[in-house]
């Protein structure tokens, strides 16, 4: 089932709220993910019983959600994207629509600091639970130490011209 | 005395309040048989567990945030630290991801040599998910000889692309090393000495008895909840679910050889336990060996690297490029803002991630040998878990 | 029934599997006991395009950079000073860090003249990490840039250099 | 041992009339000679173990200290005895202490009955066997001990399962002892031996086809009280580290190692006096015959050739088989082995019953059991050969050099 049949058949349920952007891509708006994701699932034509990927990435307005879907039965993928405001970036969590969902989440979260309302175990995954600061943020600086224990180790091979923090 | 264990973490949040007679153990980071560094926080009823609360991030290097500050052809070394056991799937990933994007075209040869590379790779890790996960079991031979086989790869790939376990084979626009006049020979020579010692294994361990019932009927995981776990690879395949990126989204040259996709048939139990598992990655190993011959006579002359220019820019955009790695898919979600020889976002998608996560649910009311066969069975690899 | 099968399934596989550790028993063994008990020393079993140590041949290096940008993580520091009226460049310093080197292979690709290569060492052991640092160009030295013009100097053995580099770090004559 | 002191005493010196003085010297003599038996066998069959453990997966194993590595278990002997023997924090202090020395004491009490010739045996009591099941108690009691005191989770598992395992796996090894107890007709081992003969099929284990399953079973139980390896769920290595013995160190540890190691011949001795004919020669059946200093000798031989080609057997056992879980463990003790020991039992008192040992019928039946028994072994040899021919040609055509290495060839 090519891209423009999905597009139509989510178009039909969701009008305007769903618009084509890239070939392959969807973009839609945060409010209304849920309902999307549980359509693309539940729905037998559509059948994306499987999100590959659920990434963050961090534009300098907004912070996109991108998700990859995929249908193991019929074959076909999807990729839908939601922009969020980059200063309070919040979105209800699509756990109980696909479980792995979860941790996808979870490590957006502590990676790029996107809310996920309604999220089951809000911890830190794979950061340790006293770090601050976003990393994947392009505003991020890496702190110099932790407890005590320094980040950079002096260069051996340094330059003239200031040896740039290996 | 519980308590005052955990007093800094909020764990006691999420866990409810241990009642009288559980027991709080910790499958701590340097436990021999957890895959590199993971983490369990059992809590246990003797022996048979109530949960176990994976904790991951020890081994987190942080390889998105250095993708945006290495350039693109520089990043590629740093693919082969993700999942240092598949090193080429990895390779050949980012280098499609980054071709796609920047519109630029692999020859021939090059994607056969890259095909090879990644067969042999897909052997080696096989090797030793299912070496390691019968010395966890408790059979210690077959891990030896299967590393014994590993080291005949290896000498192989040290041949075509210069290293062992960090290929850093590929190249953006094709391969960096051709192959070797002699080196066709010697693989088919190790392709006719494998074969029969995959079926001395068979008889070693995969139909050994106590073997079975070690592995029957432990944690099967249905269809269904693998692909919502987000499951990828043999562990999806095992539970009965016929996907398999080399033949459902063809690429590189795969769609030129034929192999079969094996799927777990519930040998001896439940369809998708840990023994599916087991014996998929072992018929697996027979599939990439077929493979590997057929793209070995099939190898056509022709140059190795297209021209690509030193720095790399490629233009606005964004693409998914996903492999069929050992351990399932690994994809690259590469977000390129045209002016700089940076990628803006890379998100690295990896199969073991998707296993850990399910490992927490199929925790209840299992014992402390099962979890140990459950992770052994799934494959998992910490540092494909943290990145 | 199911009683009985199982214990003859288990009391079969049980014997088959010791035939076969038994057969292992009269199979030669696989261990390379390195480094006293093998022929001839492990280097030179090694294939040429295995990428060990690195080595410069300052002789041949046109002192082009090339390899100093490909590098991801700056291992290589390669400093050139121009004499002011002869407008000639030395090349005053060659540094590589084969302590903090990932031997991916990216520098010896973009050497015109293959003066940077890998050579098939791999045994690195030194006291200090600092002394990993292989210095081509001793302290004090210049080495004039190469000219592709200029006729390529005797070739050397590969891995002498850096073999005698590591033998004077680890006061070995 | 203790008696020819004894009566060594007397003969020489004459005028001695303390006789528990010698009765004490006697006993002195036969346990320095155990121990040293014992510890120099302990020492060595750790050596052959990895010996052969290397080869099975095709390395070379320990070659470096001494010629061939001979002094491998001298070099891990000294350097256990020196590293230092720590305490862990929140310890039991005094039953830590204790617990390896419980351990030593349950296994080398055992020595004192097991033969090595015609009367080369410390004490031939009268109760053997029963004496036998009654000492290797302690050792679940020294391993429980270690598990508990070593205030470590993982450490409490291990002895908890361990006391598990030896325990229920006493019961099916008491019941074959008993089969073998009631066709000799008296408990003590000297006795047990007198009565089966040299050749093959006189043995206890030919007797009938119960006896062959009686041994087996004998044999699985003995693997298991001695955490052997398809039940070394103590101290498996992938689940529980080191299981009882993970916080000893220094000579702790050594005294634990020891007594895994004695084991081996405790089990594999237990096995050959009751069920393969102990010291026997096959035909030489004249009681009288054992006394001769050279007959006694071959007795000895013998019997250590038959003993050590069980211990190779168990050996190898370690290298193949994976480990059962603790519930497959206690399935298997009193779902198939407790039933199976029974039903041999039944089934060598009727076989008795029913045929006299010199009836035409009862050497009949003697003689077909050994056949199936040596059918077995040679369809185990042709399995062997057939999987080294499997993989020889290949292996030539790969490496140029012939596949065949006989284990005794060391490198």
């Amino acid at each position: 089932m090519n891209f423009e049949d999905i597009v139509k058949t989510l178009k039909a349920e969701f009008g305007e709220t769903v618009k084509e952007a890239a070939p392959g891509t969807v973009v839609a708006d945060p409010g209304e993910i849920e309902k999307i994701a549980l359509f693309c699932r539940d729905n037998p034509l559509l059948d994306f019983k499987a999100l590959i990927a659920l990434s963050g990435v961090d534009h300098p307005g907004r912070i996109e959600i991108v998700l990859h879907l995929a249908s193991y039965g019929k074959k076909h993928f999807l990729v839908i994207k939601t922009a969020l405001d980059r200063n309070k970036p919040e979105i209800s969590t699509l756990e109980n629509v696909w479980k792995t969902a979860n941790w996808h989440e979870r490590e957006c979260a502590e990676l790029l600091g996107v809310l996920f309302k309604g999220h089951s175990d809000p911890r830190k995954l794979l950061l340790p639970d006293d770090w601050l600061g976003y990393p994947l943020r392009k505003d991020y600086v890496p702190p110099t130490e932790y407890h005590g224990i320094s980040h950079s180790r002096h260069n051996p091979v340094e330059k003239k011209r200031g040896a740039p923090p290996s | 005395m519980i308590k005052q264990e955990l007093k800094n973490i909020d764990e006691l949040r999420i866990l409810r309040e241990p009642v009288e007679g559980e027991m709080l153990v910790n499958m701590g980071p340097q436990h021999p048989s957890t895959h590199g560094v993971l983490n369990f926080l059992l809590v246990t009823d003797g022996e048979v567990m109530h949960r176990a609360v994976p904790h991951i991030g020890y081994l987190h290097r942080g390889i998105e945030k250095l993708a945006e500050q290495t350039e693109y052809a520089g990043f590629m070394p740093f693919t082969d630290r993700i999942d240092y056991l598949a090193a080429m799937a990895a390779n050949q990933a980012y280098a499609m991801a980054v071709e796609k994007l920047a519109g630029y075209v692999v020859p021939e040869r090059a994607e056969f040599l890259r095909v090879i590379a990644c067969e042999l790779n897909r052997i080696a890790s096989h090797l030793v998910a299912t070496g390691s996960m019968a010395m966890d079991i408790g059979a210690v031979t077959p891990f030896i000889h299967w590393i014994r086989e590993r080291e005949y790869i290896n000498e192989i790939t040290e041949e075509l692309c210069g290293s062992r376990l960090t290929y850093n084979y590929c190249r953006i626009g094709g391969v960096s090393h051709d192959l070797p006049a002699t080196l066709a020979g010697k693989i088919l020579l190790w392709l006719d000495h494998f074969e029969p010692i995959i079926d001395e294994f068979d008889r070693l361990i995969t139909h050994n008895e106590i073997f079975v019932h070690r592995l029957a009927d432990v944690c099967a995981i249905s269809a269904q909840n693998a692909t919502g776990y987000g499951l990828v690879g043999p562990n999806l395949r095992a539970s009965g679910v016929d996907w398999d990126l080399r033949r459902d989204k063809p690429y590189s040259v795969y769609d030129r050889f034929d192999f079969n996709i094996v799927l777990g048939k519930g040998f001896r139990g439940a369809v998708g336990d840990s023994y599916d598992r087991f014996v998929v990655r072992v018929l697996e190993m027979r599939e990439s060996c077929k493979i590997l011959r057929q793209a070995l006579v099939a190898l056509p002359a022709g140059e190795i690297r297209s021209k690509v220019p030193r720095v790399i820019k490629p233009p606005v955009g964004e693409t998914y490029a996903a492999v069929e790695a050992p351990r399932g898919e690994l994809g690259y979600y590469v977000v390129s803002d045209g002016v700089s020889s940076k990628p803006y976002r890379v998100k690295i998608r990896t199969g073991s991630f998707t296993a850990m996560s399910i490992i927490e649910s199929l925790s209840k009311g299992v014992m402390i040998a099962d979890l140990v066969a459950i992770i052994g069975s799934l494959d998992v690899v910490a540092p494909e878990v943290d990145r | 029934m199911q009683y009985f099968t199982n214990i003859k399934r288990s009391m079969m596989s049980v014997l088959e599997g010791m035939a076969v550790t038994f057969s292992w028993l009269f199979r030669r063994p696989y261990t390379v006991q390195w480094p006293d008990k093998i022929p001839e020393p492990l280097e030179k079993t090694l294939p040429a395009t295995y990428r060990g140590l690195l080595e410069v041949d300052t002789r041949i290096c046109t002192a082009c950079l090339a390899c100093e940008k490909a590098c991801p993580i700056e291992v290589i520091a390669i400093e050139v000073d121009r004499n002011s009226e002869t407008k000639e460049r030395h090349i005053v310093r060659f540094d590589v860090d084969a302590a903090k080197c990932m031997y991916c292979g990216l520098c010896v690709e973009q050497c015109p003249t293959d003066a940077i290569h890998h050579t098939t060492l791999f045994a690195a052991t030194t006291p200090d990490i600092g002394d990993l640092v292989l210095t081509f160009i001793k302290p004090g030295e210049r080495a004039l840039p190469f000219k592709p013009k200029d006729a390529p100097p005797a070739a050397i053995e590969r891995g002498a250099i850096t073999q005698a580099l590591l033998d004077s770090r680890r006061g070995v004559e | 041992m203790w008696k020819l002191t004894q009566e060594f005493i007397h003969k020489f010196i004459p005028a001695f009339e303390h006789a528990w003085l010698a009765y004490i010297a006697g006993a002195l003599v036969a346990a320095l000679a155990l121990l040293a038996f014992a510890s120099l066998f302990a020492g060595l069959a750790s050596y052959v173990e990895r010996r052969i453990a290397g080869r099975i997966m095709s390395r070379v194993g320990p070659n470096r200290v001494g010629p061939q590595g001979l002094f491998q278990f001298v070099a891990d002997g000294l350097k256990l005895v020196m590293k230092e023997d720590l305490v862990p924090a929140g310890a039991d202090p005094i039953l830590f202490r204790i617990a390896p020395y419980f351990v030593f004491a349950g296994m080398f009490g055992t020595f004192v009955v097991l033969p090595f010739g015609a009367h080369l045996v410390a004490a031939d009591l009268d109760v053997g066997i029963f004496y036998l099941m009654a000492i290797t108690s302690f050792v679940v009691l020294g391993i429980m001990l270690g598990g508990w005191s070593s205030n470590s989770k993982w450490s409490l598992f291990g002895g908890l399962r361990s006391a598990a395992q030896i325990i229920s796996y006493e019961i099916p090894a008491g019941i074959a002892l008993l089969s073998v107890a009631i066709f000799a007709g008296t408990l003590s081992t000297q006795g047990i031996i007198n009565a089966q003969g040299g050749l093959p099929w006189d043995w206890f284990a030919f007797h009938s086809p119960f006896s062959l399953v009686a041994f087996v079973i004998y044999f699985i139980a003995a693997l298991a009280e001695g955490n052997r390896t398809p039940f070394d769920l103590p101290e498996a290595e992938s689940e529980l580290v080191a299981g009882y013995c993970t916080e000893y160190s220094g000579f702790r540890f050594v005294v634990f190692f020891f007594a895994e190691w004695a084991n081996l011949w405790i089990m594999s001795a237990i096995s050959v006096l009751c069920f393969l004919g102990g010291w026997k020669i096959p035909f030489v059946n004249a009681p009288e015959a054992y006394s001769g200093w050279l007959w006694i000798l071959l007795g000895f031989v013998i019997f250590s050739v038959k003993t050590l080609a069980l211990v190779t057997v168990v050996m190898q056992l370690r290298w193949t088989l994976p480990r059962f879980r603790l519930d497959q463990m206690m399935n298997l003790c009193w779902k198939y082995l407790i039933p199976g020991a029974f039903a041999a039992l039944l089934g060598t008192m009727t076989v008795m019953a029913l045929f006299s040992w010199d009836s035409p019928a009862g050497i009949a039946i003697r003689f077909c059991t050994f056949l199936v028994g040596a059918l077995v072994v040679l369809y185990y040899i042709w399995r062997i050969v057939a999987n080294y021919r499997a993989d020889s040609a290949n292996y030539k055509k790969l490496t140029g050099q012939s596949m065949w290495y006989p284990p005794w060839r060391l490198p």
